[in-house]
């Protein structure tokens, strides 16, 4: 089958230094895959490489085949790769249902319609409520969401990710700074997504009791180069990961 | 050991919202008191009232046996409180080292010391030193936001969630070096990560729905299940 | 509560039926009502001041102090255009609809006036335009009710001409980039010309520029015996046509007059010959020195300046007119008697031209000097221009 | 080739003249972000009391002095009444500091009167001197030592000193530095009278220049020292010496070869620069 | 929320009907007049709200469709039969022109960020400033010409319904437009512009549609103003007007579409009764200065607007019950 997600060559150079160093690597569809990597590895603009927010110096990302290079991060979204951020990025002075609606809004491809009322589309509104239950946000759906703490944000930003419905989830570190009584309900939520099966997810995080119950596969980036590639259990027991990323605060956790 | 730092059933108004409503805590000299409580509870606006950014409405904040309540920010913060904010408040277009540099309070030889220290413990921020905070990773923001703190000589530091985005690797000399702090200083930590509360807090301070709900040495919140359960939904 | 009230209506009734009394004897002849447009705030400030000043002193002079004419009591009504054309219009209806004005008079800005100018032909009132100098106003843009007691842009380039061009003169010409300089160079090219001079060199400038320098050194290359400038507004380029020893390099420099303020700033000029408008002591004759009197004594020991004439002469024309309709303010009667109408005015005898009632009149040929116990340049007569040396042409094509 | 060195000498201390009007612009709009449009009125009161000092002294050394002392303590005031409600709000600042451009000339005209006034150029510096075909106006020379003198001050202070830093820090993230034990509101007020001195000063000496000074002559110059920050690239000092420096030998090469276009010269540098570096010339570095 | 909508709606219409019977019960030619340069002006200021109030876009050379409309309209009217359908033909002339150019000038300038972006704006619109002033042969430059209104106009009362009508007409049509999905994605931009693209809206696209839907409103009222100046000259183009329909903008209150109208009013009457007391009260012959003040005072009483601070006062009178943390009680959810 062929790969919904690919990259070639895949680098980035930031004067000096090459934040992502020719990356190859493929995604099947439907398949979750998380990256991990020591801070600065080059995660975080990987994902900014396929999203589109930043242009590759060499290489190039395929998206069910196709090159993306001559597409912007607007046309890659509407084509079905769709990111959360991982310094929360919301429309701060909106409220927080009316951030989740735009994102809906995007997803059912209502763009230049001006003469109807926005209200009309009760759909709409209907689903962004919807997701903030999904996220246990229900709660805070008029507050304004530069009033939100910083774990609800990171809840918010979810839910914009989900209300996209693209194919393509790529997380930046969903659940950082959530506390640990909701993050299993997050969890859930990816979890569920992950089992109705239809969606291809990739995941940054550095939480690793949670990347070893959801993934499939995990790829470890280094100093921006692809390290290792493979299960779970691959990955746990490299010895590069262990000392270098992991340490010894991950073992004794699970003792 | 000496009380540095006493919250007294403080209230908390932002805007028109009631954010805190009787938060009480003190911290001891040389401990580290960590701050639970889960998303929204008022941890991060606990630790905003201390340092005066958004002041309290009743109830004292006592530091040095000092009232602070009402003072402004930069004189609570030049009396010696030092902070590590959630949102790391990185001045993106300054460079690493003018982050650091407009942080540096005193410029001398104690300071610069410091701040070998610093950079010793996150060499990416040396990596890095001119490049713009506004590029640098998730974590090497948090990193030079805690450096920032560091390299004052503060009584006392509120960090607030530090180990958000790091790497597991990172996260343990996070801990190497607030361990390392504490014999000079004491420290208010907010932490969800309870792995890294339990092993270096000393005492700690539920806050749920904006009052205290329970506070004590960690010791004692370690073997309680109980509370653990209900609050912290681990256990 | 309720006796106080009814107690201070009858206040009032009491005072009001004093005051109709009064009113009632004016009443017997009618009035007549002029409505004064002018800059009184903003960049014109001191123009529209000094029309004012000028209207009011002609009105008292014109009617022995009486403010009456023809058993008609004049009552006149200032309003401020701001120097916006929407201002202008806005005030223009005003006093033309509410105030019911019989005159309308200005204003300080040639774009407020020309937007003023079609109200006056809609409600069939004379205007007479002081002291706005746009040629398009009894050009391109005349209408009949439009009566004009300022000098135009061509006048003042005749005269401009007169003072220096001669056969074989070498003429260069210094002027803002817009509607006003490039009138003015026009005009005063085509007088030039007739004068046998040669234009060698047309500069036109920002007139918000910094620095004029390179287009003086322009100036100087082409080596002209004259400069001749037509400027307006405070930035200006004297300084720098002094700084470049443009007098020294033999370029005899000619301008208009400015009003006193912007004399002032005209020190690095003196010796310079041109024209003016009017300085105080440049006309000879007892209305002039009528209104100088009247205007030291009333403002406190200031001279009129520049436009206060041209009120005068504004407010003069009117009553002159009204005296020979014998009171009656109808617009097309009065038009029959404007057309061709001579006054007497500070400036001497003005006459409204029948073709496009503009006001032909003296100008003055002048030399700036220092003079004792004055602190700007002076200007000192050389000669009188007759009306008939500065007539313009006549540009209605009516 | 005397053309092309009076060409150039004149059009340097244009530009000399505009980057002294713009310092202080570069201090507030650049560094501080207030869109400050009662900039202009700071400049010509600057103007205005160094005429009048120079006036009653007859020293233009008081008359400078004066006019930087006004320029305080006008700043303050400003600081204090209109610009500390609306920082980071630049919707408020336009409006309340038009409002105050607006009360600071129609001021002057309260105080000084509404006619424009002449400003005589001091003895010391007035003529020139002619050098073959190459005129050299002794007051430019000494604008053009003067806009040295403040750009070496100024980097001088942003290089070696935090203050630079600060403010800008400030203008990011203003919780955070008060939270790093900094005043912040005080440093603020500091460097805005540091910027009105500055107005204050580019208007006393751009007076005896033109020669007059008049209650309009703010805004006129307030439009070219927001051009000039813009196109310097906002809050550097380089910046603004180099655009200043390019919108006075455009003005004075344009004025000679291209009369027709010199109208337009100011607005086609800006819309040339703005196309091709978006983000100005310089960005702001310490 | 339905009947509020209704209630807000009935109250505008009591309004419009009011303003609409005023010339006829009223015989001030100055009101009406007056009234029908705030509304000329209540037209270019909504239209301003929806670049800065809605877009979050400051522009420093919105004059430019102004003039545009201006020009077209006089020298159409100039140069052909002043005829109604001439005149009409003049409005649609001025709105294409200014939606191609400011489809053009979006399309070049909207890309640089909020200072760089106001600046070039000013160039941009400074440099047809300059063109008018240089091409006489059709502007008369600076001087400006006067035209003949079609004879329907002679009456300013039709005049006045006309423009009365217009700004109803506009005023629905941008309500309508910023309450749709469209206008949302609007308000998106003005809040965030990186994170509206990433949710896959092309940004560069909304601001090009805001721009040029500005553009033709403005033209609107640059047509309706030279018509009711008969007369046109280049201060249409000039920074002044931008500013006034700025501070109407912010005066009445920003993104509020209703604000700027109020806004309109304000300073226009402001300007009305302040120079009429110059007249009265030699203190006030200064009277700009506090014209001036009015602007100060206004935004520390007023801070969002007039609009928006009223709007912003009921909100808070509505949720003032002390807010408690709005997440639902832990406690009692466990005992
Ligand atoms: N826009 C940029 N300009 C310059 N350098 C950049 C930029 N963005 C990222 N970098 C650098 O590239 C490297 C990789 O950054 P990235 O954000 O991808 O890290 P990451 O793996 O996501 O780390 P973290 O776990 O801390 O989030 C870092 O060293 C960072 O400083
Ligand atoms: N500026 C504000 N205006 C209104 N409400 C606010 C504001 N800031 C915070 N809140 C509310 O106050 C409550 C406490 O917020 P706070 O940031 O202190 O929570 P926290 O305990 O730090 O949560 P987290 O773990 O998510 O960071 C939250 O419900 C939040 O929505
Ligand atoms: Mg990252
Ligand atoms: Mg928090």
């Amino acid at each position: 089958m062929e790969p919904i997600l690919k990259t070639e060559n895949l680098t980035i150079k930031f004067g000096g230094q090459t934040a992502v160093d020719h990356v190859n690597f493929t995604m099947p569809a439907k398949h979750f895959k998380s990256i991990i990597g020591p801070n600065g590895a080059g995660k975080t603009t990987f994902f900014n490489l396929i999203s589109g927010e930043l242009k590759p110096t060499e290489g190039d990302v395929f998206f069910r085949g196709e090159s993306m290079a001559k597409y912007s991060s607007v046309e890659r979204t509407r084509k079905g790769l769709g990111r959360s951020f991982q310094i929360t990025n919301v429309f701060p002075n909106l409220t927080v249902i009316e951030n989740v609606r735009l994102a809906v809004q995007s997803k059912e491809n209502i763009r230049y319609q001006m003469f109807r009322h926005f209200t009309a589309y009760k759909d709409l509104q209907i689903q962004a409520e919807k997701l903030l239950e999904v996220v246990l946000l229900s709660n805070k759906a008029n507050a304004i969401a530069n009033q939100l703490s910083h774990g609800e944000k990171r809840k918010l930003e979810i839910a914009m990710l989900l209300a996209l419905d693209t194919e393509v989830l790529l997380l930046d570190e969903p659940t950082a700074g959530m506390s640990l009584e909701e993050v299993p309900a997050i969890l859930d939520v990816i979890k569920q997504i992950k089992q109705t099966g239809d969606k291809t997810i990739l995941l940054i995080e550095h939480k690793m009791d949670m990347i070893m119950d959801l993934s499939d596969s995990i790829m470890v980036l280094f100093n921006g180069r692809l390290l290792a590639d493979g299960t779970p259990k691959e990955i746990m027991d490299n010895e590069t990961v262990q000392n270098a990323y992991l340490g010894g605060l991950y073992d004794e956790h699970l003792a | 050991m000496s009380i540095l730092l006493k919250v007294d059933n403080i209230h908390t108004h932002i805007g028109q919202y009631h954010i805190l409503q009787g938060v009480s805590f003190e911290a001891k000299e040389g401990e580290v008191s960590v701050l639970l409580g889960r998303n929204g509870a008022g941890k991060t606006t606990t630790l905003k009232t201390i340092m005066g950014l958004t002041p309290a409405t009743s109830g004292t904040v006592t530091f040095l046996n000092e009232g602070i309540t009402k003072n402004a920010t930069h004189h609570i913060a030049s009396n010696g409180i030092g902070y590590v904010p959630e949102d790391q408040g990185i001045f993106g277009a300054l460079t690493v080292e003018e982050n650091l540099k407009v942080a540096m309070r005193k410029e001398n030889d104690a300071a610069r010391e410091r701040q070998e220290y610093v950079l010793k413990l996150f060499p990416d921020l040396k990596k890095y030193w001119k490049k713009e905070g506004g590029h640098l990773s998730g974590g090497q923001k948090q990193m030079l936001s805690m450096a920032r703190a560091f390299i004052n000589d503060s009584k006392l530091l509120l960090i607030d969630e530090p180990s958000k985005g790091l790497a597991p690797v990172v996260i343990e000399k996070v801990m190497e070096a607030i361990i390392e702090m504490k014999k000079q200083t004491t420290i208010i930590l907010v932490e969800q990560n309870f792995i890294m509360a339990s092993r270096i807090g000393d005492t700690y301070t539920l806050i749920d729905d904006g009052e205290t709900v329970q506070s004590g040495q960690m010791s004692e919140l370690i073997q309680n299940e109980e509370l653990k359960r209900q609050y912290l939904g681990i256990g | 509560d309720d006796t106080s009230s009814t107690g201070t209506t009858k206040d009032e009734t009491d005072e009001g039926t004093t005051t109709p009394v009064s009113s009632e004897v004016t009443e017997e002849g009618g009035t007549i009502k002029i409505g004064v447009l002018a800059s009184l705030t903003g960049a014109l400030e001191s123009y529209g001041k000094q029309t004012k000043n000028g209207f009011e002193l002609g009105l008292e002079y014109a009617t022995d102090g009486t403010l009456e004419v023809a058993g008609k009591k004049i009552e006149v009504v200032y309003e401020d255009t701001e120097t916006k054309p929407e201002v202008a219009v806005q005030k223009a209806t005003k006093l033309l609809e509410e105030d019911e004005v019989d005159f309308l008079v200005g204003s300080s800005s040639s774009g407020d006036t020309l937007a003023v100018l079609p109200l006056a032909e809609e409600y069939e009132k004379i205007m007479i335009v002081e002291p706005a100098v746009a040629d398009s106003i009894t050009g391109s843009e005349f209408n009949p009710y439009i009566f004009r007691t300022a000098r135009n842009s061509s006048q003042d380039a005749v005269a401009g001409a007169a003072a220096i061009a001669k056969p074989g003169v070498k003429i260069a010409t210094f002027a803002p980039d817009y509607s006003f300089g490039w009138d003015g160079v026009a005009a005063f090219k085509a007088a030039a010309e007739k004068l046998g001079a040669e234009i060698v060199l047309e500069e036109y400038a920002d007139p918000a520029a910094t620095d004029f320098t390179s287009n003086l050194q322009k100036i100087i290359q082409e080596k002209p015996d004259y400069l001749f400038v037509v400027w307006a507004g405070a930035n200006s380029p004297w300084n720098q046509i002094a700084d470049l020893k443009m007098q020294e390099k033999g370029i005899k420099i000619s301008t208009g007059a400015p009003d006193i303020p912007a004399l002032s700033i005209m020190e690095p000029l003196v010796g310079m010959e041109g024209f003016s408008v009017y300085y105080h002591t440049l006309p000879d004759n007892p209305i002039n020195d009528w209104l100088v009197e009247e205007h030291k004594k009333r403002f406190n020991g200031e001279v009129p300046d520049l436009f206060t004439p041209g009120g005068m002469s504004a407010a003069i024309s009117i009553v002159e007119a009204l005296k020979k309709s014998e009171g009656n303010a109808d617009g097309t009667e009065l038009i029959k008697i404007m057309e061709g109408m001579s006054f007497e005015t500070p400036k001497g005898t003005m006459t409204f031209r029948p073709e496009d009632h503009q006001a032909l009149q003296p100008l003055y040929s002048i030399k700036l000097e220092t003079q004792e116990g004055v602190d700007y340049p002076v200007p000192v007569l050389i000669r009188e221009l007759s009306p008939e040396e500065t007539e313009p042409p006549i540009l209605n094509n009516k | 080739m005397e053309l092309i060195i009076n060409l150039l000498i004149n059009g340097l201390a244009t530009g000399m003249l505009i980057f002294l009007l713009a310092a202080g612009l570069t201090l507030i709009f650049g560094l501080m972000d207030v869109l400050n449009f009662a900039h202009g009125g700071l400049f010509a009161w600057g103007a205005f009391s160094g005429v009048w000092f120079y006036g009653l002294t007859n020293s233009f050394t008081v008359a400078i002095i004066g006019a930087i002392l006004t320029g305080i303590v006008l700043g303050f005031i400003t600081e204090k009444l209109i610009i500390t409600p609306v920082y980071g709000n630049h919707i408020q600042q336009i409006l309340i500091t038009l409002g105050f451009m607006i009360v600071l000339s129609e001021m002057l005209k309260v105080v000084f009167g509404p006619n424009q006034i002449a400003a005589k150029t001091p003895p010391l510096l007035s003529g020139s001197w002619e050098i073959g075909d190459v005129i050299i106006i002794k007051y430019r020379l000494f604008i053009i030592l003067v806009g040295i003198l403040v750009f070496g001050i100024f980097q001088f202070i942003l290089k070696r000193t935090k203050i630079g830093l600060i403010v800008r820090a400030g203008v990011m993230n203003k919780e955070m530095v008060q939270a790093l034990g900094i005043n912040i509101k005080q440093v603020f007020l500091y460097v805005f009278m540091v910027g009105a001195a500055l107005a204050a000063l580019g208007g006393v000496l751009m007076a005896p220049y033109s020669g007059v000074i008049y209650a309009e002559m703010g805004m006129e110059f307030a439009i070219l020292a927001f051009i000039v920050v813009v196109i310097g690239g906002m809050g550097s000092f380089p910046g603004s010496l180099l655009a200043a420096i390019l919108v006075g030998l455009a003005g004075s090469f344009m004025a000679y070869y291209v009369p027709a276009l010199s109208l337009a010269v100011n607005m086609m540098l800006m819309a040339i620069v703005l196309i091709f570096r978006p983000q100005g010339l310089f960005t702001a570095k310490g | 929320m339905k009947t509020k909508f209704q209630v807000n709606n009935g109250i505008l219409l009591v309004l419009v009907a009011a303003l609409a019977v005023f010339p006829f019960v009223s015989d001030s030619r100055t009101w009406t007049i007056l009234l029908t340069q705030i509304f000329i002006f209540s037209i270019l200021a909504m239209s301003y709200d929806i670049l800065l109030g809605y877009t979050g876009i400051v522009s420093f050379g919105h004059a430019m469709f102004f003039g545009m409309g201006a020009y077209a309209t006089a020298i159409m009217l100039d140069h052909f039969e002043p005829t109604l359908s001439v005149f009409f033909l003049s409005i649609a002339v001025g709105m294409v022109i200014s939606g191609v150019i400011s489809f053009l000038v979006g399309l070049l300038t909207l890309r640089l960020k909020s200072h760089f972006f106001a600046m070039l704006t000013l160039a941009v619109s400074g440099l047809f400033l300059v063109l008018a002033e240089k091409w006489r042969t059709l502007t008369h430059g600076n001087d400006g010409f006067t035209f003949r209104a079609p004879e329907f106009f002679k009456d300013r009362v039709m005049f006045y319904l006309l423009v009365l009508a217009c700004l109803v007409l506009v005023y629905f049509l941008l309500r309508r437009f910023v309450s749709s999905p469209l206008g949302r994605v609007l308000i998106a931009v003005r809040e965030n512009e990186q994170r509206t693209k990433s949710l896959g809206f092309q940004t560069l696209h909304y601001k090009v549609i805001a721009s040029m839907v500005a553009g033709i409103v403005a033209s609107l009222a640059g047509s309706l103003y030279a018509i009711s100046l008969r007369f046109v000259n280049t201060s249409v183009l000039t920074m002044d007007i931008t500013l006034d329909a700025l501070l109407m903008t912010i005066i009445g209150g920003v993104g509020t579409l209703i604000g700027p109208i109020i806004g309109a009013g304000v300073i226009e009457l402001a300007q009305h009764y302040l120079s009429g007391l110059a007249k009265e009260y030699p203190i006030f012959e200064r009277w700009i200065i506090f014209f001036g003040i009015i602007y100060i005072l206004a935004v520390i009483f007023f801070p969002r607007g007039i609009v928006g601070t009223i709007r912003h006062a009921f909100w808070k009178r509505k949720t003032n019950e002390p807010k408690v943390n709005v997440a639902p009680k832990r406690k009692e959810l466990l005992k």
